[in-house]
């Protein structure tokens, strides 16, 4: 049958695998017709979702979870990604070594529409006000790209391990110039780009069997990404109507999305999402979450996709 | 435009370009002075003249960058191209000309129906004022995602962010161009007893297309603006919004500024386009200035 | 069925403005705007309710209403930053600015002859695109949006005030020539009052420009308020009433400021016969 | 019958500084293809009462009658050609197509419409400048153009309200003869008002002179002059006696300025 | 010495299409105090040549001379007040600030601003509307305070653009009366402009009658009027053939309409 999967971000190799499996007929041979809706920097995916514009979508766990407290019913059907892209980069002049002592009066760049959870929970745990001050961070609604970086106007800026940090250094600065926080090694890394659907759309058998077919040609499709970085770059820029992305840029981002796979066959392991929940459930007076959820993930579709 | 105006745009054309090519030397030296000195070395000013002006990702990228940049978006790529910037450029100007043909629609019929209804003029006009308040640019991203919901999707919902913008001016507008007939020539129709299709057809519609156009000019300029903005938020869809996007996603300053110069172009040529039908259309009916 | 008592509304609405018109005075004027918005905001909610769309799509009024009362303080803080400091600054700036050059280009024919046309030409670009570029140059917090809204307005300003320095009939011209009037008392004396219809002209339509490019501009960059922080961010958080809230105080903001702009003017230009009646 | 019947006709507009009474108590009595001229002082109620005749303003009390009907009745019976002080001809339209435009209105088939033209125009004397645009005309042309406007559809009553205020003398004498001319020709009733004296003599077969606040008929004057009037009937003493009479005839009504 | 003189006075115009000369071999004396009309039909040149006395146009050809210094040097002398057609009062002043304008310019002071404009505004019977807009003005009005603002600063030259187009006869016979009282009481010299026979007869002591293609004088007629006019002089014999010259003038010069 036909579905509608939402990006979460532009045509870019983080999504090569739906791209490669579109192209090499995988969705086709599980009878799955596909429509693949590229995102962008103000479309929240959680919002097309609600709003019946998509039935599957490409989410960060935090902002699924989140969403699922505001009483809209997001269920986590797989896990492509197993672990988080996400850090800080910091300039190395401004003399930060240590999260937890250097922060403390620096003003950091941080993405925002539903990306600012992992980054509010880390502070959360570093016990870091984010509303300035010399005790506090100061934060800035990061735009697009990583201009703040490059113009000193922030110590440190969001990057993600296959992206921004890439530009970066594309932009002429050196690893030495730089000094990075991944969020796995900082202990707060959050489950990234997960399928979520509605609960509603599981008690549907037709759809969940297109489901079945759909995560089970995914996976098909980021295993031959995975395999082949630099035909899946291709694929992308294919894909890309607004004809900016370079193929050597998508080449090295395939090959560091590649490592982010690695360890998942697209099945949630429930132990990183009790690690996830946790880590949003930290953190004093303003968890990003205030329950544990309930339901928010199934092992159906995936048991039934990769028996 | 007259010739005699030729050499005073010119000059200050050129004294922009020149302010253009100091302030890019001056925006762009800083990032090569920090590299120098994360290299720990020095730049004199004459080794950093030409790099300013020929940097990847400059501040400020000099003119003749921009230049090739459009030049190569304009005639380096196949027109049906995703690179191509007239590719982008007739994505957004199908979206503009679908939303001014719609907010040209609507603002020419509420204006008919002010004129003629007393109701219409004291409900309808304050709220239309009101509705140009309202942020529909920052709000442009959930119109899309409604719309998308709905099951409009494509060309329709930035047309419709197009012409939320484009109707104001043409109503405004119109409602002056069809109270333009004084008293005398409403008179005149009275004493021929015409009725109010006849008045509306032969007297209020040809004495208000002046102001018709002179809105015109100002709506398409607006419903550009519409469709631009609408294609912000989708980054990865094709237009020049999205090039603008893109470009700044990537720090690809000089793609930002060609997609901007076409999208000038773009409004200089719609402009025109509309300057020219009115001088047709004028002389047509004898009303040339 | 369940469309009958929206389009009851409707109808009901629309028969007492039509009955209500008729008075004509300025009371009468006021309710039937009025009674118009109440009718558009009653078949909101009964749309809202009577089709069940769901929240995070469309919230009813109501909704509004509420995230409104419950989120005072920081519609407030939102407000201070992206109107009063971005757009308000922004728009006096440019404003102050326009108004400077157009009597500086005065006295220049050559000037006005170059500039005009392309004063005229930036009048009608896209000018939002260079948001993200002057995000670039002035930083994140609210200067930038005050530059965005300084280039915004700037133009369609400059090219009104030019237009009615120069609108001076030529009867009138030539008295202050009869009477050997120096540049200054002609400027001061003629020229300016003369100009004043055109340069509200400007003024007018530049006060929702500003608006939306102080909004506009957050969207590149922003610290963490403002009201296209907040709207960005509560669409990313499904918190739609505060998303509506944040656009009822553009609305309100946008509406307010546009009167009161359009006040000083009937103040300013009351011998116009525009003002007149 | 008479053509226009004015008996006790008063107007008064509400405005906001209070009532102004334009028009009191006004009767007058127009017999068909009368001539007659209104004359009197700024805002003494002639476009006022010119426009109740021709139904543009209703009488608040007295009744008025155009040929036995009320004003209204006679509008819709398309009874009146009516001439401004200004040519008012729409600039988008040719000379041609001003005058076509109450014929299209008032239905006439695209033949009668033609003949009708060509032949108002050269009473006018403006055959050959059909296909020109008004700005293309000088003035004169123009009132000339919107006077054949108001000929083509062959309304029984011709108004009109200072059509040759703007023109210069040489040219306004051309036109009064003209005028004349044609009102013997057709015998149509024409209600014509104006601010000038010897105009008034010279064109009328009866002279109303009127005075403001409020606007009321002083004096009737009946011109025993014969219908066919050369320009230099202006120059013999029946003449100069009868301008002497309206001008006195004015100054009585006319307290200020 | 004469206050104007004008010897072979040419002034064309360069316009899209090819050149028009709007005055051509103009030849005219003015002595001080002369009350001097220019008559003559539309497009003849009167404004063009009023114009360039007061240096608002620059002649293409021949010498003028006033006061005996060149037109744009008198002007600078403040030689000149101008009344044009049009009242073109300035609508964000007064009816008083409109006239204390150029008296601001050239740099009265407050009080003897303040007794002049009282002087004026008497003068042209408007004492007590000083502090109305001139849009609560009618147009009678509002052309009298425009004459009032040319006589405020008391220059000796006073050049009138047919200032009297506009008003109805009544008015216009006052206001004439008045322009003759003031002429005769100050002396000055009065450069006039109208279409009115009767007016330029009236009013002149030297009556300019110009034709049209090109712009030139074909009769200069002096009055043998005695300078003290009632209005009555209109019916005396000399006053109607002085009226019939300069009709014969005009004729003769008028080609066409
Ligand atoms: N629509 C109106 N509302 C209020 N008052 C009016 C209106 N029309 C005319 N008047 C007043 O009625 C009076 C008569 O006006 P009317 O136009 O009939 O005078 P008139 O004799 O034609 O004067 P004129 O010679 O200046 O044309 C004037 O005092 C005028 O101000
Ligand atoms: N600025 C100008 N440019 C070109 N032609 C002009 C200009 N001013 C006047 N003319 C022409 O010069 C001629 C004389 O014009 P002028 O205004 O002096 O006539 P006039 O005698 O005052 O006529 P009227 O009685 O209509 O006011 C006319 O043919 C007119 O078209
Ligand atoms: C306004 C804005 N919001 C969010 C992101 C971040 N973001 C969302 S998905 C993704 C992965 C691709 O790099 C990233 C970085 C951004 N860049 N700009
Ligand atoms: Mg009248
Ligand atoms: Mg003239």
């Amino acid at each position: 049958g036909d579905l509608t999967l939402q990006l979460k971000w532009v045509t870019q190799a983080q999504f090569a695998g739906y791209y490669v499996a579109l192209e090499q007929g995988f969705y086709e041979e599980e009878g799955v017709n596909l429509t693949i809706l590229p995102g962008g920097p103000d479309i929240a995916p959680t919002q097309v979702l609600a709003g019946g514009g998509a039935d599957v979508i490409v989410e960060w766990m935090p902002a699924a979870l989140a969403a699922r407290e505001k009483g809209l019913p997001l269920v986590n059907i797989a896990q492509p990604f197993k672990a988080s892209g996400m850090m800080l980069t910091c300039l190395a002049e401004t003399g930060i070594t240590d999260p937890a002592s250097d922060f403390a009066g620096k003003t950091l760049g941080v993405w925002f529409a539903g990306n600012e959870y992992p980054f509010l929970s880390w502070m959360n745990t570093l016990g870091l006000s984010t509303e300035g001050g010399e005790e506090g961070v100061t934060v800035l609604k990061q735009g697009f790209n990583v201009d703040p970086l490059l113009q000193k106007q922030a110590a440190c800026i969001s990057t993600m391990t296959y992206n921004e940090y890439w530009q970066v250094i594309d932009a002429g600065l050196t690893e030495d110039d730089l000094i990075t926080f991944k969020y796995e090694d900082q202990g707060v890394a959050t489950l990234e780009d997960g399928l979520y659907v509605l609960e509603g759309t599981l008690e549907d058998p037709e759809k969940v069997t297109d489901l079945v077919g759909f995560v089970r040609a995914s996976m098909r499709g980021w295993q031959y990404a995975a395999e082949n970085p630099e035909e899946a770059a291709e694929i992308v820029m294919e894909n890309d109507e607004t004809g900016a992305q370079t193929i050597e840029h998508q080449t090295r981002m395939m090959t560091e999305i590649a490592k982010l796979l690695e360890g998942s066959d697209g099945t949630l392991i429930e132990a990183d999402y009790q690690r996830t929940v946790d880590i949003l459930l930290a953190g004093g007076s303003d968890p990003v979450i205030e329950a544990a959820p309930e339901g928010a993930w199934v092992s159906t579709i995936t048991d039934r996709a990769f028996d | 435009m007259r010739r005699a105006d030729l050499v005073p745009i010119l000059t200050v054309l050129l004294v922009i370009v020149a302010v253009w090519y100091l302030g890019a030397i001056r925006m762009n030296a800083t990032w090569e002075r920090d590299q120098a000195a994360r290299a720990g070395t020095e730049v004199t000013w004459s080794q950093l003249i030409p790099l300013t002006l020929t940097q990847d990702r400059p501040v400020l990228p000099a003119p003749h960058q921009v230049a090739v940049g459009l030049w190569e978006g304009v005639a380096g790529q196949a027109i049906t191209s995703r690179r191509s910037l007239v590719w982008h450029a007739w994505v957004t100007l199908s979206a503009t000309l679908a939303g001014f043909a719609i907010g040209t629609a609507a603002g020419i019929l509420l204006a008919v129906g002010i004129v003629h209804s007393r109701s219409m003029d004291q409900s309808v006009m304050p709220w239309a004022v009101a509705s140009q308040t309202v942020p529909i640019l920052a709000i442009a991203p959930m119109v899309i995602v409604v719309m998308a919901s709905a099951g409009v999707t494509g060309l329709l919902p930035k047309a419709i962010i197009a012409a939320w913008l484009s109707f104001f001016p043409v109503l405004v507008g119109m409602v002056k161009g069809l109270r333009t007939p004084d008293a005398m020539q409403m008179d005149l129709m009275r004493s021929w007893s015409a009725g109010r299709p006849q008045v509306l057809a032969r007297l209020r519609l040809p004495s208000s297309l002046p102001y018709l156009f002179a809105s015109l000019k100002v709506a398409i300029a607006a419903a550009l603006v519409g469709t631009i903005v609408a294609e912000l938020p989708s980054g990865a869809t094709a237009g020049l919004g999205a090039r603008l996007l893109s470009g700044s996603y990537y720090g690809q300053t000089v793609q930002i500024w060609s997609a901007l110069f076409m999208a000038a172009i773009l409004a200089g040529l719609l402009v025109a386009l509309i300057g020219l039908i009115e001088r047709r259309v004028l002389a047509r009916m004898g009303l040339a200035a | 069925m369940s469309a009958l008592p929206i389009i009851g509304v409707w109808l009901g609405g629309w028969a007492v403005n039509i009955w209500l018109s008729r008075f004509d005075t300025r009371a009468s004027r006021t309710l039937v705007a009025v009674i118009f918005g109440a009718t558009i905001i009653a078949l909101w909610e009964m749309i809202v309710r009577i089709y069940a769309i769901p929240t995070v799509i469309l919230p009813a009024p109501s909704q509004i209403a509420a995230s409104f009362a419950a989120n005072g303080s920081i519609l407030w803080t939102d407000f201070v930053q992206t109107i009063l400091k971005g757009a308000l600054t922004g728009w006096l700036i440019g404003a102050g600015a326009a108004i400077l050059t157009a009597i500086a280009i005065d006295r220049s024919p050559f000037l006005q002859r170059g500039l005009l046309p392309i004063g005229n030409f930036v009048a009608a670009l896209p000018i939002v695109g260079i948001a993200p570029i002057l995000v670039m140059w002035f930083g994140f917090d609210w200067q930038s949006k005050a530059a965005v809204v300084v280039v915004m307005v700037f133009f369609p300003i400059l090219v009104n005030m030019v237009a009615g320095l120069r609108a001076t009939d030529a009867m009138q011209r030539d008295l202050m020539a009869s009477w050997a009037a120096p540049y200054g008392a002609s400027l001061w004396k003629l020229r300016l009052p003369a100009a004043m219809p055109f340069l509200f002209n400007g003024l007018t339509i530049t006060t929702t420009l500003a608006l939306i490019g102080a909004i506009v501009a957050e969207f590149f960059g922003s610290p963490t308020r403002g009201m296209g922080f907040r709207i960005s961010t509560a669409v990313g958080r499904l918190d739609l009433p505060l998303v509506w809230a944040e656009i009822v105080v553009a609305a309100l903001a946008g509406t307010l400021f546009y009167g009161l702009v359009a006040a000083l003017e009937k103040k300013v230009t009351f011998w116009h016969p525009s003002q007149r009646r | 019958m008479a053509v226009i019947e004015a008996s006790g006709v008063c107007l008064t507009f509400q405005t906001a500084d209070g009532p102004v009474h334009a028009l009191k108590d006004v009767d007058l009595s127009v017999a068909p293809g009368e001539f007659v001229s209104f004359i009197g002082p700024s805002g003494c109620g002639k476009t006022t009462f010119l426009r109740s005749i021709a139904a543009l303003e209703t009488p608040t009390g007295g009744t008025l009658r155009v040929n036995g009907k009320d004003p209204d009745a006679a509008r819709r019976a398309r009874a009146y050609g009516y001439v401004f002080q200004a040519p008012g001809l729409y600039p988008w339209r040719t000379i041609s197509g001003n005058i076509s435009l109450p014929l299209e209105i008032m239905g006439f088939s695209k033949l009668e419409r033609a003949e009708r033209i060509a032949r108002v125009m050269d009473l006018v004397e403006l055959s050959g400048f059909g296909a020109k645009f008004p700005w293309q005309l000088s003035g004169g042309m123009q009132q000339r153009a919107s006077i054949a406007r108001a000929l083509a559809f062959d309304a029984d009553i011709l108004l009109m309200d200072e059509p040759f205020g703007a023109l210069d003398e040489i040219v306004r004498d051309r036109l009064n003869e003209a005028l004349l001319t044609l009102w013997r020709k057709t015998g149509k009733t024409i209600g014509f008002v104006t601010h000038s004296i010897p105009e008034a003599v010279y064109l009328s077969t009866k002279i109303v002179v009127m005075s403001p606040r409020p606007g009321r008929i002083t004096r009737i004057i009946d011109s025993p002059l014969p219908p066919d009037r050369p320009l230099e009937i202006r120059e013999t003493p029946e003449f100069i006696a009868l301008a002497h009479e309206v001008r006195e005839g004015l100054r009585e009504g006319h307290g200020d300025a």
